[in-house]
């Protein structure tokens, strides 16, 4: 047959960069397929499992990367793994940020912790045809500062002209940024807030809260997305195991906008 | 023409030569009651079987199959190879409706479900309506019964005299074609008997439940917490009724090791399980019993439709019959259809 | 063609297991099927990896444990003992016979008495034919 | 991703021609779990070990020798995260006769335990553990006193906790000793002196330990310390409260037998040498506390409870004597003249009751004494049913210490066996006692009667010749064996050590473990643990402070891997609970906990667990399955 | 209305006004046969029956309710359950008032796709000798009707119990509806793929079936639960039965007898034959 959709390809990881004390962020290439940012991908770790992951690195770039939290098993095992060990991918899967909507606008990115895994890609594109968009800001928080992904970047980041705010839930070492919860700092960037497009991305609480507070800043519901995450097994919407109230996050997400996601059903819905 | 005719005495020639030809599957009876298995003997076939206690849906979607296997050594990845060709014959027209279902979830594009696609492929379908639903059927609702199905090649009725044949797919003719001489052109009179038949029972089970399926799509919406919470109280989470399903296509996959090789495997899942939205930090969006069991109602009544324009319940009643604590989706269809 | 032999699992004792190496060095010779699992006791054994091995392939699987000396409250292979007994209940009951799993008391200078037990245990288990659980479980009624 | 390297030993090249080392090699690189597999010629060699250059975290499976012979010695080598023994010589190459055969089962084991090292953790052996460098003594006897100088004089704390007023035990009641017939307190007086003086030593008389928490190197012990009414920090000693007091009491240094007043000092050469009153007798006059210059007496103190948080504890409470009543046909406490050994050994000495002359209770002395053994040993009834170690040759330094006092007085000893053994003995004690014409009877006497002039009568059967007869004489001693004391058990049961069938703490091992306890850092030392002389206690002690010491230099604890419950999984069934040979698993509020002090590691529990919610290192069902069903595979 | 049902409505209704229970479980009759209710209300009583298709065993819906206070209608083999429970730990018998209901034997399950429409008694009532819960805090006598149609006892050794293995589907309904299977991860369910993957493999069917005798073993009460909720009929209590009766020759043991006798751990003491 060899046409099923479910059996990845071999890769091998070329690099391994320990990102916070329990994410490490692979790289493995070169890449088999081109996506969209906010797509992800299924890794396999061959024998021990499957698991979604964003895809974090640019689309331009040849290889693909993915930031990894150790959770469970498959998580784990990626941990334990070292370049030159091949691993299983499939992809790309989802409905990507709305590059299309984009144009023109500014845009502000909104993560927390791990959740800027998917965020990256869009920076990191939007970056590179910064003349085809607005101005871009984030606002970036995390439980603590080591545990903030990316932060050998982030001086890059800012001298390609992004508002960068950061913030930690709780500080610690030499931290002297803010200290507060995502939400603490939104009202921070600077931008045409009616027409900016908003992305965000981390877990289930932090963006029903960031949605909350995102409407009542005044940016327009229309122009808000967030990243949702749920558990799946085959990321094309054949396994059932995403299937929330007619969607399925595979298939329908994981990128969704405002008004969708008040549309699904409690539990997988923020709110 | 479509309908054809075929009398008991050549219906059993046609099962012995299929059987020559064909992996047959048919159904007969053992250990007490009814099941569906590969027989090289065609005799033993029960033709007046009520149906079988699990679904046919095995034979799609075996409870655990191969996905791929990965040898690391030789750096290659084997796929199952192509499913040998076979013949389901005498499922019931809700089974086989089942069937027409899936094809609507897992050949869905963009991506189509391999395995699947490649043994519905190899498969005739021949089902055998019921002229007798039994008390748990509710086929009439979703129309997938009790005298045509929707996802078989040929649809056999039993009348006074033989059995009406009615080739529903180019595979279908084929079939008849191929053993031409066994079948003849149904009269009008055997027509007429045929309609006549699909009224009459459908009438009588009209009288025992008549439910308006588009209205179903209220559930996504108005599904009462307290009715559900109710039937969590009693539910078991044992998943039977998933396994017993004909239409619970839900998977999930595991991963092996073999001497030389990493294996995966896939296999049947069940959304009453807590593991089955439960996610590695913890979260579950479903986090009750009966947020898992209003979800097991709305994906078949509501879910499914809004997603794959079908139903994902063709009233088989098996859930009903064999749910050890008498968890009975007619009283969903009731309440909100 | 290759004459069939039985595979046998031996799960040994820190104590018995010691036993099964003075077999070596005593230049006992004894059938290479028996294949030793080495646990710090015979209690930590649980009966569903018993029924597992039996699944897996095994034959026949063996306990060796240290003679039941009523030191403390508990001898220890006195919960392996009483493990082997319902099991060999279980066995009989299912149709499987319960000579496949046996208990056997060894100490740690006992290599000969391990090489011996174990040939007699082979043959026998020859004698029975191959169990083939995986083979019968999965056959076509 | 988890891999395992295969080091394959040819055992300096004699396992060549038994296995087929490449085929094994070839078979098993197929197993994608195998990430390198090297053939070496000596894996118990420094040499082989340091070319491997082997990383920290790899995963290694050692296919060589028993792994009794090469356990030690890798595991000092290579510092691999986990390593796998596989006995491929004695196991296969020296077992089979066909090459064939041999190979194969190398690769069965070989793959087995290549699965099982893959789910291996690292052994978590509880390294670093804090360990609180200060120890505990309980009970001042020559075991325990001797224990807590050596750990003093090592350099550590030592709490020394004793019942009575005074540390001492037995031995400061003793007379003369044997078989050298020293004064007995003239050997322990200096060394209980010395304990009270040594900064190291904190002896906390008058107390007794009521709670343990923690485990070896961190116990937290809960401390009752009685009430004395007299403040030990300002008691001089000076006596003058005793001198006004009104009331007498019996001391129970003398066994009851010379009085001492209700506020007193158990004996001369006590320590700590402070004034205590017995509240039992004491009217609360006053008295005392008015010709207190220190104003030292507190009638109304109270108990105390002191938390002590120590790294070993060693147990030397020492034991009781048999009680005589308890064998009617003595008439002891019945008759005036029969005596107990105690009794007998404070009459005689200088500073006893009677200033050392052997009287009867009517004044007249003693001539003919009889000593009776095993008074509750050696016998079904209500003592215990050993020997008593002692007695023997207590008796016959008794006998000589009769004789000593008065040429002319006979003694006779009725005994079963003697057993008296030692270095000394058989010259200082036995070969003078039958010089100095001791009658040796052998006979176990049914009765003492009392003949009308106060004297008693032996009635007894000697058994070397059968004959029946009767024997007068003055007075009677009573060899008394030993028995566990009475708050034996209750402290057993308190520091979770077990007892024996006697009533004795149970020793870890008899012979292998003598003086440890089945909780690690508990140690035993004295008669506790069955009965003994002075010279084998006192052994003890220092034996005991020795493995306290060897304990806090060890750096860190090693815990064997112990059963941990998963409470997450634990639905506290109860089911592992009576396997546990240790007692080790208790309840804990509705899921059951494993005290980490008890746990011997055995592994019972954690299968009879029906959902394996106790674990213990790898040897849980994944490990040992997947080893079984990568051996079995084909 | 037989009598004991209009008793046990009475009962019922009695309780719930006056508070001494939160709540009822009981059996009531729909249109899917007799099934589980839980009565909290007394103007609910009404739904109440007890007759012979009264046979899942109301006893593992207790763990549900561990700090109410619930009165349940049990047989007697259920009140052997609850007896065994508590000796486990896992019921307080103070939050439990045992509506004891004397029991003539239950009937077998006709099923979906089953060729036989006979009633018959089930086979485990037939070796039943508990009919009355052996704790109780009310009892209901069982009216004059007995049960007609019995059928004889079956023999364990006719069985060829891997061919009924192989039937089995591993859909957990015996595990689930067995009052004694409340572990937290059960073993034979997949969470230990060592064991048992995740996904059924029918070779580890017999690893399945004698895994769960074992932890049966002795703690089965022979309720049936297990057996009248299995899809494919396996005669689940004749296994158990059978290492029952190993435990009852080696102990002395039957279980949920009484209160008194500790459940003996597996283990041979000294001088006890194997
Ligand atoms: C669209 C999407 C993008 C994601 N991107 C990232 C990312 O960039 N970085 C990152 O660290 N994590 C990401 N996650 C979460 C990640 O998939 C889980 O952490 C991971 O599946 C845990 O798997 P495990 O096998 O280690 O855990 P286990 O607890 O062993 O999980 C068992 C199985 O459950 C499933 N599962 C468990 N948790 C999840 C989950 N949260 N989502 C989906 N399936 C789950 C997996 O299939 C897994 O094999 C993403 C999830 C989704 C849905
Ligand atoms: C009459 C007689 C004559 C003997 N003659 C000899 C002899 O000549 N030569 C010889 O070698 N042996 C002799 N022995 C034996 C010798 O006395 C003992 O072997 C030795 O004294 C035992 O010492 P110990 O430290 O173990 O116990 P002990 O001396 O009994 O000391 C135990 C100490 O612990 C204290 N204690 C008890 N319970 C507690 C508690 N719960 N908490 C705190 N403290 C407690 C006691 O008060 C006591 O101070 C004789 C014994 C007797 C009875
Ligand atoms: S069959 Fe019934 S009890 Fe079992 S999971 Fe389904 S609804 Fe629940
Ligand atoms: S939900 Fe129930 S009635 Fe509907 S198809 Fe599935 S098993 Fe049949
Ligand atoms: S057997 Fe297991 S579940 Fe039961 S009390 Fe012990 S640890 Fe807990
Ligand atoms: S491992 Fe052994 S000693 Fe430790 S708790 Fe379990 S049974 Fe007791
Ligand atoms: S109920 Fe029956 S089919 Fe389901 S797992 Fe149990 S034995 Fe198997
Ligand atoms: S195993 Fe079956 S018969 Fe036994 S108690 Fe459980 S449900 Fe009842």
């Amino acid at each position: 047959m060899g046409l099923s959709p479910y059996v990845p390809k071999p890769v091998k990881i070329v690099r391994i960069k320990e990102e916070t004390p329990d994410t490490k962020t692979i790289t493995i290439g070169p890449k088999p397929f081109d996506f969209i940012p906010g797509q992800f991908a299924m890794v396999t770790v061959y024998g021990v499992g499957e698991a979604p992951f964003s895809i974090c690195s640019t689309p331009s770039d040849n290889n693909l990367q993915f930031s990894i939290r150790k959770m469970g098993s498959v998580t784990t095992a990626i941990h334990e793994a070292s370049p030159g060990d091949e691993i299983g991918v499939r992809g790309p899967y989802g409905r990507g940020w709305p590059l299309g909507e984009m144009r023109k606008r500014d845009i502000l990115l909104v993560g927390g912790g791990i959740g800027f895994a998917p965020l990256r890609p869009l920076l990191l594109h939007l970056l590179e045809n910064s003349n085809k968009y607005g101005r871009i800001a984030v606002c970036y928080g995390a439980r603590s500062p080591s545990l903030l992904m990316y932060r050998d970047e982030f001086g890059e980041w800012m001298e390609r002209g992004v508002e960068l705010y950061l913030t930690v839930d709780v500080g610690e070492g030499d931290w002297k940024g803010n200290v507060g919860v995502v939400t603490t700092i939104l009202d921070k960037p600077n931008l045409n807030k009616a027409e900016t497009i908003v992305c965000t991305c981390g877990p289930p609480v932090m963006i029903k809260f960031v949605l909350k507070k995102l409407v009542e800043l005044g940016y327009s519901e229309e122009n808000i997305y967030a990243s949702l995450e749920s558990k799946m097994r085959c990321g094309i919407g054949k396994c059932g195991h995403c299937h929330f109230g007619g969607k399925h996050v595979c298939v329908d997400g994981p990128v969704f906008r405002y008004d969708e996601i008040m549309e699904l059903p409690r539990g997988i819905s923020p709110f | 023409m479509r309908m054809f005719s075929i009398t008991e005495e050549s219906l059993k020639v046609f099962l012995r030569e299929l059987s020559l030809k064909h992996v047959l599957i048919a159904p007969f009876e053992r250990d007490g009651y009814f099941e569906f298995d590969v027989l090289k003997n065609p005799d033993v076939i029960n033709l007046n079987y009520t149906n079988t206690r699990l679904s046919p849906k095995r034979f799609f979607l075996p409870q655990r199959q191969l996905v791929f296997k990965h040898y690391p050594r030789k750096g290659f990845t084997e796929e199952p190879k192509e499913y040998s060709s076979f013949v389901l014959f005498g499922i019931r027209p809700c089974d086989a409706s089942a069937l027409s279902v899936l094809d609507n979830i897992l050949l869905s594009p963009p991506y189509k479900d391999a395995s699947y696609e490649n043994r519905r492929k190899n498969a005739i379908v021949i089902s055998l309506s019921c002229t007798k639903p039994m008390a748990e059927c509710f086929c009439n609702v979703f129309e997938t019964g009790p005298i045509r199905g929707m996802g078989e090649d040929l649809t056999f009725t039993p009348t006074r005299s033989g059995f009406i044949v009615e080739a529903r797919t180019p595979r279908g003719v084929s079939v008849i074609e191929e053993f031409g001489k066994l079948f003849r052109k149904a009269d009008g009179e055997m027509l007429e008997e045929y309609s006549r038949l699909i009224s009459k029972v459908l009438d009588e089970m009209n009288r025992r439940l008549k439910v308006d399926k588009t209205r179903l799509i209220r559930i996504e919406k108005e599904a009462g917490e307290e009715f559900f919470q109710l039937n969590a109280q009693r539910c078991i989470e044992c998943s039977l009724c998933s396994f017993a399903c004909p239409l619970c296509y839900c998977f999930e996959t595991e991963d092996c090791l073999e001497k030389d090789s990493y294996v995966r495997f896939r296999g049947w899942d069940t959304c009453i399980s807590p593991l089955f939205t439960r996610m590695a930090s913890g979260l579950d969006p479903r986090v009750t019993k009966a947020d898992r069991l209003c979800h097991r109602f709305c994906h078949k009544l509501s879910r499914i439709p809004l997603a794959f324009n079908a139903y994902g319940c063709v009233g088989c009643g098996r859930c009903v019959s064999l749910c050890p604590a008498g968890i009975d989706i007619r009283e969903v269809l009731k309440k909100w259809g | 063609m290759v004459a069939w032999k039985p595979k046998i699992i031996a799960f040994t004792c820190w104590c018995s297991s010691s036993g099964v190496d003075q077999a070596g060095f005593e230049g006992f010779k004894y059938p290479a099927n028996v294949l030793t699992v080495r646990v710090p006791c015979s209690a930590i054994v649980n009966p569903s990896i018993v029924v597992k091995a039996l699944e897996e392939g095994a034959d026949a699987v063996l306990l060796t444990a240290c003679k039941p000396v009523e030191l403390r409250k508990i001898a220890p292979s006195r919960i392996t003992e009483a493990r082997v007994s319902l099991l060999r209940r279980l066995l009989k009951t299912v149709g499987v016979e319960e000579e496949r799993v046996r208990i056997l008391w060894i100490s740690s200078n006992e290599g000969g008495v391990f090489a011996n037990e174990v040939s007699r245990i082979v043959e026998e288990t020859e004698r029975l034919g191959p169990l083939n659980l995986r083979g019968r479980m999965l056959e076509q009624p | 991703m988890r891999r395992v390297t295969v080091l394959l030993c040819t055992c300096g090249s004699t396992l060549l021609e038994k296995i087929d080392f490449n085929k094994v090699s070839k078979e098993l690189y197929k197993n994608p779990l195998v990430k390198k597999i090297e053939i070496v010629d000596g894996l118990c060699k420094a040499n082989t070990v340091k070319s491997l250059s082997l990383d920290a975290n790899e995963r290694i499976i050692a296919a060589a020798c028993s792994s009794r012979l090469l356990e030690a010695v890798l595991k000092n080598l290579s510092n691999a995260k986990v390593i796998e023994f596989v006995n491929i010589r004695e196991q296969c190459a020296w077992v089979c006769d066909d090459k064939e055969d041999a190979s194969s089962k190398t690769i069965r084991l070989l793959n087995g335990s290549i699965n099982r090292a893959v789910r291996s953790n690292p052994p978590q052996y509880s390294d670093g553990l804090k360990i609180v460098r200060e120890a505990m003594v309980i009970g001042g006897g020559i075991a325990g006193v001797r224990c807590a100088l050596d750990i003093a004089n090592a350099g550590y704390r030592v709490y020394l906790i004793e019942k009575e007023p005074s540390i001492g035990g037995i031995m400061a009641q003793l007379d003369k000793t044997f078989p050298t017939l020293d004064c007995s307190i003239c050997i322990e007086g200096p060394l209980l002196s010395e304990a009270g003086r040594n900064k190291n030593i904190t002896i906390i008389p008058n107390s007794e330990v009521v709670g343990v928490k923690g485990r070896v190197g961190d116990f937290r012990v809960l401390v009752k310390v009685n009430p004395t009414y007299v403040d030990p920090e300002k008691c001089n000693g000076c006596g003058e409260c005793a001198n006004v007091c009104p009331v007498y009491q019996p001391n129970k240094y003398d066994v009851d037998l010379k009085p001492v007043k209700a506020i007193y000092c158990p004996f001369a050469q006590a320590v700590p040498l402070k004034y205590v009153i017995n509240k039992e007798y004491c009217i609360e006059c006053g008295l005392c506390m008015s010709v207190c210059t220190r104003a030292a007496i507190n009638l109304e103190d109270k108990p105390k409870m002191l938390e002590l948080n120590v790294g070993a504890i060693v147990v030397a409470v020492g034991s009781d004597l048999f009680d005589p009543r308890l064998k009617p046909e003595y008439h002891y406490g019945e008759y005036d003249n029969v005596i107990t050994n105690m009794e007998f050994e404070r009459i005689i000495c200088a500073s006893g009751p009677t200033g050392g002359v052997l009287l009867r209770k009517d004044g007249k002395p003693a001539k003919r004494v009889a000593f009776i053994q095993c008074v509750g040993s050696r016998e079904s009834g209500p003592g215990i049913g050993e020997c008593s170690y002692y007695c023997c040759a207590a008796s016959m330094k008794e006998a000589r210490l009769i004789l000593e006092h008065d040429k002319d007085a006979k003694v006779f000893i009725f005994y079963n066996e003697l057993r008296a053994f030692g270095k000394g003995w058989e010259d200082l004690l036995y070969r003078r006692c039958l010089e100095d014409g001791i009658v040796f009877i052998r006979s176990r006497p049914s009765e003492i009667k009392r003949s009308p002039n106060g004297n008693l009568i032996v009635v007894y059967e000697d058994t070397l010749t059968g004959k029946r007869s009767e024997l007068e004489v003055d007075m009677v001693v009573l060899a008394l064996g030993f028995k566990p004391s009475e708050n034996l058990a209750k402290l057993a049961a308190t520091l979770g050590v077990s007892v024996d069938d006697q009533g004795f703490i149970e020793e870890a091992h008899s012979k292998a473990k003598p003086l440890e306890t089945r909780v690690r850092g508990i140690y035993v030392a004295g008669t506790c643990h069955g009965p003994r002389d002075i010279v084998e206690s006192a052994v003890e002690g220092s034996a005991a402070a020795a493995l306290v010491i060897s304990l806090f230099r060890s750096g860190n604890v090693k815990l064997p891997e112990t059963a941990v419950v998963l409470e997450s999984k634990c639905t506290g069934c109860g089911r592992c609970m009576p396997v546990c040979q240790y007692d080790a698993i208790v309840r804990d509020g509705e899921k059951v906990r494993v005290l980490e002090s008890l746990c011997n590691g055995c592994g019972a529990c954690i299968s009879s667990c029906p959902q394996e919610a106790i674990v213990l290192g790898d040897w849980g069902i994944e490990q040992l399955a997947l080893q079984i069903s990568g051996m079995l595979g084909d | 209305m037989s009598s004991p049902e209009i008793e046990l409505r009475k009962l019922a209704r009695n309780l719930l006004e006056r508070k001494v229970v939160d709540l009822v479980i009981g059996y009531e009759d729909s249109e899917a046969g007799v099934r589980p209710c839980f009565i909290k209300e007394p103007g609910e009583v009404e739904k109440l029956v007890w007759n012979p298709d009264c046979r899942l065993s109301l006893v593992r819906y207790l763990r549900g309710f561990k700090e109410k206070k619930v009165g349940i209608v049990a047989k007697g083999c259920d009140g052997r359950a609850i007896v065994e429970l508590i000796k486990e730990n896992q019921l307080d018998r103070k939050n439990i008032f045992i509506i004891a209901v004397e029991c003539n034997g239950v009937y077998k399950p006709v099923k979906y796709g089953s060729s036989k429409t006979r009633r018959q008694m089930a086979e485990y009532c037939e070796k039943c000798e508990v009919r009355v819960s052996p704790i109780k805090d009310y009892l209901i006598k069982s009216d004059e009707k007995a049960l007609e149609e019995k059928i004889p006892k079956g023999d364990v050794e006719d069985l060829d119990w891997l061919s009924l293995f192989r039937k089995c589907l591993r859909c957990m309904a015996c595990v689930r509806s067995c009052p004694f299977c409340y572990c937290t991860e059960c073993s034979i369910e997949g969470f230990k793929p060592a064991l048992v993957h995740r996904l059924v493999d029918p070779v580890e069917l017999f690893t399945f079936h004698l895994i769960r005798a074992i932890h049966m073993a002795g703690r089965c009460v022979e309720c049936g639960a297990c057996e009248s909720s299995c899809p494919v009929e396996i005669p689940l209590t004749r296994l158990y039965h059978e290492l029952n009766e190993w435990f009852r020759e080696n102990y002395g043991y039957v279980p949920g007898l009484n209160l008194e006798q500790a459940p003996p751990p597996l283990v041979f003491k000294e001088g006890e034959k194997p």
